[in-house]
């Protein structure tokens, strides 16, 4: 299992495009920095089929305001929870 | 949202396209509005794409405690830049209605960016 | 276990360094080792000598040198990447006939022979970037 | 295109996503990979979205005369990189036909990129 | 008439999108560095109704090899005419 | 006509330095005057000193030298932006406690004010970022 991590908002990139295709069935997203504007209700479709392995930052999060306003089944992680998924994943890949 | 004949003019048009923390950009551009508005140019900043998160209410420290561009925000009425705009598209797409918003900012159409760009003689994208 | 951090984004200018110093700090609480921080791309500016951010900044230099300091973490600038970004120690600066060098201790400057042997030997290489 | 059983494995891959000239991306990743295969590890090279225009015969040289990245895409041979591959529907959104391109390389559906990444215990993107 | 300026690849970036929205009924996009990419028949389709005010720069075109394989109808300049398009604009805005 | 250029981008790192020497030069060939060159953002790090590229590769800071030499090019670097970076002349390292500084003329650090000033006064701005 794979813990793939993207620090881009889907407003501006495709990028989670590249992500997504590069995803095997079990692996894991982890939403970063200006990527927890993908967590969002209105953005979160981008992440179609990701159920229970989408997850999102909660200190971005908060730095952004935007705490308490993620869809549902966007996994909230901080980054004590951020450790854990690379503990739990073989490997990490990051998209930039 | 405002027709595009009651859009602001002035000198600079600062265009904010990147949300806070994630990079410089915000910040930077924020420093320049304020500095030509130090300066007694008349200054419009347009919020657009991700750029539109720097309005958020309840933004809070950084990662490392940095203290974000919210401060910077509300110290622009001090300075006279009271012209806040931001895309209405965006700001759907972020989810942020009025009530989510930290300062008062109006909210244009698409059509309206155009007609800004025009109504400026000097537009910085940041 | 045994981490490495690939940074590749410059300080301040993006999130990159930040995120990496605050994971950094969540995996040594959570008990693990932090051996090596590999600075490639635009993360060898993080190695600037005259970093001079404002007061109310963290100063990201200094984040990084304490945890070489408190943890012995390896701070491992890419060369290459470094000379054309002007990022060069007293020696390399000598030699290319400047006085002075823009980089210095704990920093040091090295081939990209480690980032591959770092990303193959520890148990985790996880990457910042812009 | 391969289909996924005859995908290599091997020690690192390095993933390739920004085109020549533009950035550094490209060549700081190919450097890297020829650092590793030099090193004697077994490395796959995988260019995916803009940068599979990498691979475009005809290459010239950049805006100040700089030399571009063909001639290290052309050395990867003689570091024993054999192993070149690219997304199929980036070369095809580029119009890159196998007439259009430098080298060789093995097409791959975007199925192959995940069975890639599994199958080296190293992934670094560029 | 305003010259916008565009740099980045509709393959990965979404940017060209803010770029089109702000762009006045006689205003012309110039494709530069990555962003020529935008400039390839299979990619045009994005800059639909610039008829006559798309424009991509040789130079950075030939240096990816891709001189010679823009769409029709894309203004092919080298440097010396974006010198003319920024005399002829009355500004310039750059979109990265 | 009288033009400005707004440099957001390291160099190296993106095509934003080459392009805007590209088209410094052609500007100049064309008869216009190329009086001002504001560094911005990343683009702060052009100035540096030290920059050692490879032989085969253009060195980007003697390019800007030049067209300062030749054509009396202003080569401003925002100060803010640079100290964050580290980017500092002689005198703003010594006021920072340190020996030596990382940038030198004919590259001058300045406030963003100038940038203003060039946006306005110039006939022209045109901005080459990463």
């Amino acid at each position: 299992m794979i813990l793939h991590i993207l620090n881009r908002s889907p407003l501006d990139s495709r990028v989670y495009r590249q992500a997504l295709t590069a995803m095997g069935p079990d692996d894991r997203l982890l939403l970063i920095e200006e990527g927890v504007q993908g967590a969002l209700p209105q953005m979160v479709r981008h992440f179609e089929g990701l159920d229970g392995r989408l997850f999102a930052l909660r200190e971005d999060l908060i730095a952004r305001g935007l705490e308490g306003r993620c869809a549902d089944g966007v996994l909230v992680i901080d980054v004590e929870g951020f450790v854990t998924l690379t503990e739990e994943a073989d490997k990490s890949v990051s998209w930039f | 949202m405002s027709d595009e004949s009651n859009l602001p003019s002035g000198d600079l048009l600062v265009v904010l396209r990147h949300g806070p923390h994630g990079s410089l950009w915000l910040r930077e551009g924020l420093e320049a509005a304020l500095v030509a508005a130090a300066l007694g140019q008349r200054v419009s900043l347009l919020f657009m794409g991700p750029g539109v998160a720097a309005l958020a209410a309840n933004q809070q420290r950084g990662p490392l405690e940095q203290k974000g561009t919210l401060p910077m925000l509300e110290m622009l009425p001090l300075y006279e830049v009271e012209q806040l705009l931001a895309v209405e598209d965006d700001l759907v797409a972020l989810g942020l209605g009025a009530e989510c918003l930290a300062v008062p900012v109006e909210r244009v159409g698409p059509a309206a960016v155009a007609a800004l760009m025009a109504r400026h003689p000097l537009v910085l994208n940041f | 276990m045994r981490y490495a951090l690939l940074v590749q984004g410059g300080p301040y200018s993006h999130q990159a360094t930040h995120s990496a110093l605050r994971f950094a700090e969540a995996l040594i609480r959570r008990g693990h080792h932090l051996e090596t921080v590999f600075f490639y791309h635009d993360g060898v500016y993080n190695a600037a000598r005259l970093l001079a951010p404002p007061q109310d900044e963290p100063h990201l230099g200094d984040a990084w040198r304490r945890l070489h300091d408190e943890h012995g973490t390896r701070l491992q600038v890419c060369i290459a990447a470094g000379l054309r970004r002007g990022l060069l120690d007293e020696r390399e600066a000598s030699r290319h006939g400047k006085a002075g060098g823009s980089l210095e201790a704990p920093f040091e400057l090295t081939g990209l022979g480690q980032l591959v042997d770092a990303g193959l030997s520890h148990d985790r290489l996880i990457t910042f970037a812009p």
